[in-house]
């Protein structure tokens, strides 16, 4: 590969497709990330789309985003603002450009400003017209006529030639970028393989942007960002839901037992369901439900049955499944939760993420009903987390709720490939089967976790009933003894309790002590860790944690809150967690707090960072 | 290689919790003839599970020396599909309510009833929610007064096994808590089924609606009342065996043998047809326009639920016996960083 | 006394809302006819209200110039319940999914077809989950590979009439989306039914499921895969109207006529039984073996729901007009402290 | 009414009725009941029996107890430790006698001690043969003989006469405490007019056991609690559920407008609907649904109707009603959810109470998604709360949560019967029709309390539609606008902050500073107010507030927590409310945790007074 003008050196750089929903632009968010992430950059994605399936086209409702950045360092969001924006209609235009960095590079499809584009966008004039775009770097380019050009001699519908138009726009940006053609030229050939016609239309176009790029040297300069120090290893891109389910696989057979997925679709927790289903051939049972009480019942009765179980949704399924769950945690039986939050409340912003289903998580339960809850982080660490969720499950004998999130679920980022082999295995035992003159099998004795034994159905001489009624110690039986319902609630949060001995204690990136403290849990961390990162370069006392555990709190948190004059808590919800750490640890923190289906910007956390250290 | 399996009695079934039921429920003798049934099907007790959810019949797993499940109220069908489909070698029992089933439970009855998922539901049914001490179900006779109708309820009650035929069950059939001889083979043969077995039981509730099944279990009254269907053979009713089912059309009406009218007249029973409308339209027969039909109204093969799950995943293991899960991780795009 | 009432157009009950489904998706036309079909009713805008669940079909409520509620996912039937009991005069649509009514709704379809709610339900069955970008659903086939079914699903699929029937339904119709006259027909016909209707549209989801009623829209294969149902008229069908369904005992079959068999010997269409069997067998007609029926399969008399509860609650209050609250409060044994 | 022995006064006492659950003990005790209140006594009731319709007979299980405290004073309790057990079998003896005062009256059916009795009971010999029976002063009489014998002439069966008994125990306890049998024999007549011969054998059985009181003299001494300084009025008993369903037609009347109730049976909530379900003639509709999803989704449909729409439920139910009770938030209609609380978590103790739902009414939905709470304090003040509880959801057009408990719903107290016309109106007004040239309706424009619009169906010109996803302000169109999605969550957030200008202030009962606060809710006011009430008594720096709004809380609430050097929360859960204060106002609290499925002693609070007064 090479190019007329010598690239320019950046550290990094974000690019975001922007089009209508038909126009493929995820498609050319994720080949650019898969590219550059080949190149060695570090990456992190946020796509962005709208509820609809075809949101009307051409409409500013029907607009589809794929954000990327790409960097030559370790990196940890998809970036604030745009280095470089593309867009495919009007309607793309005035709904992404104000993301975009003054100086920007702005890459406009010219062909698609007409007049019923305008109407459709509702604009009475051309965007393009706007003086204030002056502040941008705007490359129009007449793609629908040149895309239609490149493809002729193929003898493709309009329609169909026009549906390459993404391809052109990847190229064009891929030169602009340094980016190297053959990933892609390799994706294509294996998706559309079955279509030559179209795999050669895809490919003409691909590189007839690249060439547009070289051979009118369209921008004054192209961009070069270098490898980033990733540590050593072998890297793929890993998605969150994806993450969420190779993980579960993961610790399924670490535990040596297969998987059962009951599950119900609902955005975004979807992705689940669809990739655990191909995976039959680890063991991978999928059981999509008529509903999610169904899905979550199903589980449990996977959990009675010994396998690893688990139950995926979203705030709205999640909200039906309470009282299941109270079921699972009375029946103490190990099993995984998962709920990827959207933005609510009721049907909400059901694509765009939020954080505010911690309260839920927490407390919508009837009666004294604990249970663990844990938060991946990020994209890769999805993965490590389903692993850990799985390993207190089957330790503690209850089920645990993950809270993932819109952002991280479909968010991607490089993920380091470890050995299958060198993961700790999780040990569970099950009871052995006993003789008639065995002593009697109590299903609720106590192991030194607070743990009862998980007796399976088919084991001769463990036969037991278990229930949501009230049980006695030890036997387990129905009791509606008044002292025997105390010791048991207590127990059951005493067991709860005393995870917190079983995690790792929490770790602080930063000064020990200082003046603030910046705690963030789920999918903030990469813009909370950025900014602190930032702020400490800047000379501030403050110091970054990142709770991946919050039900219980790690054994030594409260030590490390008290070790901050202030505590500072940005999270995507009105202050949930801060609710709970206030009522805990009696510690006044400083909330911020964002409800707008859209994740951090780093500036934000930098902005209220500096208030609060200047 | 010949074992001496110790020959289980039916008490051996029973656990060592105290019965609760009130003195007199119907719920007493069900509970006896799945004990006995259960010997004549010979499994070992830790291969027999029953899931049942919330109402006095969902006691019922407490009661058995097998592994249980009281769940929750309507939902007992979803826990049974889950455990099934993973650990089809067991059996698993569904007991429920008119309530827990039709109520609240109604959609995972369907589901698990159009999946053919391969377990044995049997729904006590005593038109009444007993544990709630008695209001109106959805079996109920219009017009009912109970504590939360007192004027008298307005909706239509349901037909379990009409609903059953609608989402295509693969076998129905109809029984009565007193019947015990009748009761004992009707579960013995939803056992024998492969796939879903719905079971509807007239269940007397002494306390709460006493006498629903009156007509059917009256000794003067039942045989006018009560129609044994029997595979091939044709609908025979009446202390004298002198009445019958007729088709007019697709009209059933009841008519006299003898004056003209022979066997060969009425309709034959055909728990096999592939077509589930005649086990439909004898599942409509009610008081007091008809006697209600009892026995197995139809028993068919189609694909069960969790044996298609399981053949997905032997056949995809077997095809990839050398699958590893480093592979997995190793899908797709990789790259090293050196 | 009369009054000049402004005669509405299809476009007036249309929001001012852009419409947000597919190009090309068969909502359009149920939108369209739909349209036009409250034009034909007379009703007020404003006496009219759609209800519907969640997903693409259930926007339907937000392109309608009515009163509209875009509720949560299934439970539709249970929101228009509560409406219509408190409030006889509005006419309530409920407007719904494959997956929303059957899926995680099955259980309040389910019991509003039984009460008889005076409502109006129509089913978009796409036999997929639309928003949800294409798993399959209760209508799927089975094999049906989708996202969440790579190697084909294994699920039994549900016939949505055939279910309706096994709840007693009163009036139980079908049409298709591009039949634009049968379907606004039928809309018709339900909005005058007293009681449920329940409705299900052939409706094509060019997206993820396009083509799955290609059977019964192309022109070449329509008029030999559909049967247009006419109450007292024989089932005949195809392109000459040469084949008819004859019954055989209760088993249908496809005879073709002339050739010693006349309409006579059909079977004739009753929607008006008071025994759902035959429409029960209606349903049943299932490609590729029959020609699937559409039009009215059912559409008889009953007592309706929300009529009842009207009824108890005006009765009560008509005998007992004087009833002041303080009367209420004073019930039962009361005493004075001086 | 005359008898021998001279009455000894006393200010009150605390009777239980205990034997099989076929034995009546809860006719008996409501009995004793209404004939003490309208001696003029002020009374209090416990009734407690087991989850098991029928559970069989004669064993522990199935023992069914009813308690009444009547007193001469103003009560808040049915009282603590006994002042005369009477029991029917000796399974009623062993579960019962250690609530029994030491010198306290036994009275026991000495019939029903035989061997198949006490085998029943699970007992090898009688319990009394029991020398610790010695420090009670115990009365054993052949009851069953004696009522066969009174009724004997009947010619009844001997089932028939048996079930006589209670009558018979009744009446003895009635000549202890010297109470008029005229109330309980119109009863009779009441109740059995129309079974002649089974009213003449109650008459007899009562009568007889009165008799053989006066005959026998079999007690040293009688007592005689004489009339409590009620205020003046007229009064009735009243129990909570009764309370709440009476309060709803109330509260429905006073806006001028019919009433709704959807829901489906549960333990302890049924008698609400079946209370509800009497009163047609009111205009009230009951709907009783397929299941409580179907119950709370037809209320939002009743509420879009204009109805004043209400769902009630217990702590399972309400689990599964949290999906929609999300949306009835988004949706800002106004409606009442009731959840009478009982034993948790998952099935529990269905039949005994506890304050463990807090926390589910607070948290239990997705998204940020506030409702407020209130919690009545007593049976009767059930009344005045349920017309509380619609003003509020009709001024803010919002879901209000009342949460009762088991204690509550089935306790019963004198209620003072108000005139409906002195009862405050809650105005209520309906946007009025449009025509075509009139400015559009706009559903979501605020009034100054920030709610919006009730538009009703069937009014020409107001049109709109609402659902679960975020709307735009005003318009209450869908809107995916992400600055629009946090006004709107911070909007509905501030419209329930603000109801704490619309509630009364909290109340103190007591010193307005002091060492100790002890703060209660819900059903737990009896026996905090009685301990706080000793302990004032007695010298200590102790207040009492009873905080029925939990969400939000009164304005002056704050500043009330800092009045005091401690806190005291006694709960029936695990410490639900004081997470909620301590989160809020980061005030440390105590709590005074009880899980057992039954009310406080009074005692216990004193303890916990004294402990943290001394
Ligand atoms: C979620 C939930 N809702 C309601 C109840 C209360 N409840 C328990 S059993 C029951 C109905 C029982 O009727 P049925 O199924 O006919 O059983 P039966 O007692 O008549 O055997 C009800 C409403 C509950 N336990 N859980
Ligand atoms: C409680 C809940 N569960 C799941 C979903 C996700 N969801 C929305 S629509 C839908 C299915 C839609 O299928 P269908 O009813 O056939 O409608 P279509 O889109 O095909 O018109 C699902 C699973 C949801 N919104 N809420
Ligand atoms: S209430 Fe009825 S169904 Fe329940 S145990 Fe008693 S008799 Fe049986
Ligand atoms: S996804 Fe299918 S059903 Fe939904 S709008 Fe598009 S074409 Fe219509
Ligand atoms: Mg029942
Ligand atoms: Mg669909």
């Amino acid at each position: 590969m090479s190019t007329t003008t010598t690239p320019e050196k950046v550290t990094g750089a974000t690019i975001r497709f922007a089009g209508d929903s038909g126009d493929g632009m995820q498609l050319s968010g994720t080949q650019l990330t898969n590219t550059s992430a080949l190149a060695g950059n570090d990456v992190a994605t946020f796509p962005d789309y709208p509820a609809e399936i075809r949101a009307p086209r051409g409409t500013r409702a029907g607009v589809s985003g794929f954000q990327v950045q790409i960097a030559a360092e370790e990196i940890f969001t998809p970036g604030d603002q745009l280095d470089t924006l593309v867009v495919m209609n009007p309607a793309a235009l005035v709904t992404n450009i104000e993301d975009l960095k003054t100086g920007g590079t702005l890459v406009v499809n010219e062909d698609s400003f007409e007049g019923k584009d305008l109407r459709l966008a509702k604009l009475d004039e051309s965007p393009l017209d706007d003086p204030g775009l002056d502040e941008y770097r705007v490359i129009k380019i007449k793609m629908t006529l040149l895309t239609r050009t490149a493809v002729e001699e193929l003898g493709l519908s309009t329609k169909l030639a026009d549906r390459c138009k993404n391809f052109f726009a990847m190229g064009f940006v891929y030169w602009l970028y340094n980016r190297d053609l053959q990933p892609t030229l390799d994706f294509i050939q294996a998706k559309f393989g079955g279509m030559p016609d179209i795999a050669e239309a895809n490919e003409k176009s691909l590189k007839a942007g690249f060439n547009y790029g070289e051979t009118t040297e369209a921008a004054i300069s192209t961009y070069q960002v270098d490898q980033a120090a990733l540590p050593e290893g072998r890297y793929r891109n890993m998605m969150g839901n994806q993450a969420l389910a190779i993980g579960c696989i993961a610790a399924a057979k670490l535990s040596d037992r297969d998987l059962f997925l009951g599950s119900y679709p609902i955005t975004p927790a979807s992705d689940i369901l669809h990739e655990l289903s191909k995976h039959k051939k680890y063991g991978v049972r999928t059981f999509q439900a008529e509903d999610e009480i169904a899905a979550v019942c199903s589980t449990i009765g996977a959990a009675f049955a010994g396998h690893m179980a688990m139950t995926t949704s979203s705030g709205p399924g999640i909200a039906l499944k309470g009282e299941a769950m109270g079921l699972g945690m009375i029946l103490e039986l190990p099993m995984l939760i998962i709920n990827v939050q959207r933005g609510g409340p009721s049907t909400g912003l059901p694509t765009k993420t939020e954080q505010s289903d911690l309260y839920q998580a927490m407390f919508g339960r009837n009666g004294e009903s604990p249970l663990p809850v844990v938060a991946p982080q990020s994209p890769s660490d999805c993965f490590a987390m389903a692993i850990d969720a799985w390993r207190i499950a089957a330790t503690f004998m209850c089920p645990v709720i993950i809270l993932s999130d819109g952002y991280i679920a479909n968010g991607a980022e490089p993920w380091k490939i470890p050995d299958f082999d060198s993961l700790e295995k999780i040990e569970i035992t099950h009871p052995a089967p006993r003789e008639d003159g065995d002593p009697a099998f109590l299903p609720y004795a106590r192991d030194e976790n607070l743990a009862r034994p998980w007796a399976l159905p088919g084991t001769k001489g463990l036969e037991h009933r278990i229930g949501g009624l009230e049980k006695a110690a030890e036997t387990g039986n129905v009791s509606y003894d008044p002292d025997n319902h105390q010791a048991m609630c207590e127990l059951r949060q005493e067991k709860i309790d005393r995870i917190a001995d079983f995690i790792p204690p929490q770790e602080v990136f930063g000064p020990e002590k200082g003046d603030l403290l910046v705690l963030s849990w789920g999918g903030t961390y990469g813009a909370c860790r950025t900014a602190v990162t930032h702020a400490q370069a800047a000379g501030a006392s403050v110091a970054h944690a990142q709770l991946r555990y919050l039900n219980p709190f790690p054994s030594n948190f409260e030590e490390i809150l008290n070790n901050y004059d202030k505590v500072l808590i940005p999270e995507l919800n009105l202050g949930q967690l801060k609710t709970l750490i206030q009522a805990k640890y009696l510690i006044e923190c400083v909330g911020l707090n964002k409800v707008k289906g859209r994740p951090f910007a780093i500036v934000e956390i930098e902005q209220r960072i500096a208030e609060l250290t200047r | 290689m010949s074992i001496d399996l110790p020959v289980l009695k039916p008490a051996d079934f029973g656990s060592d919790q105290d019965v609760r039921w009130c003195p007199g429920c119907g719920d007493y003798s069900i509970l006896a003839q799945m004990k006995k049934a259960l010997v004549a099907i010979g499994d070992p007790r830790e291969n027999t599970v029953f899931i049942s959810g919330i109402g006095c019949s969902s006691r019922f797993p407490y009661y058995m020396n097998t592994y249980g499940m009281h769940s929750i109220h309507g939902r007992a069908p979803a826990f049974a599909t889950g455990l099934k489909v993973c650990r089809p070698d067991l059996k698993v029992w569904v007991i429920t309510g008119d309530g827990d089933a039709l109520s609240i439970g109604g959609n995972h009855l369907m589901h698990a009833i159009r999946r053919n998922v391969d377990i044995n539901i049997v729904l006590f049914n005593n038109r009444i929610y007993g544990l709630t001490k008695g209001q109106y179900s959805p079996t109920s006779e219009t017009g009912k007064i109970t504590k939360s109708s007192p004027i008298g309820s307005i909706d239509n009650p349901l037909t379990p096994l009409s609903l059953a035929m609608g989402c295509g069950a693969s076998f129905v059939a109809r029984s009565i808590d007193v019947n015990i001889k009748h009761l004992g083979q009707t579960l013995l043969r939803a056992s024998a089924h492969k796939g879903t077995s719905f079971v509807e039981v007239y269940q007397n509730c002494n306390i709460f609606n006493d006498g629903a099944w009156k007509y059917a279990t009256d000794r003067e009254t039942k045989t006018d009342n009560l129609i044994e269907l029997e595979h091939g053979k044709p609908l025979i009713f009446g202390k004298d065996r002198d009445k019958g089912i007729r088709l007019n059309g697709i009209t059933p009406e009841v008519v006299e043998l003898g004056k003209g009218i022979s066997e060969d007249d009425l309709l034959f029973h055909d728990e096999k047809s592939s077509e589930p409308s005649l086990a439909f339209l004898l599942s409509r027969l009610r008081q007091p326009e008809f006697p209600e039909a009892i026995g197995v109204f139809r028993d068919i093969e189609m694909p069960v639920y969790d044996e298609g799950v399981n053949q997905q995943v032997d056949q995809e293991q077997a095809a990839n016996s050398d699958a590893t899960l480093d592979e997995l991780f190793n899908s797709g795009t990789t790259w090293n960083v050196e």
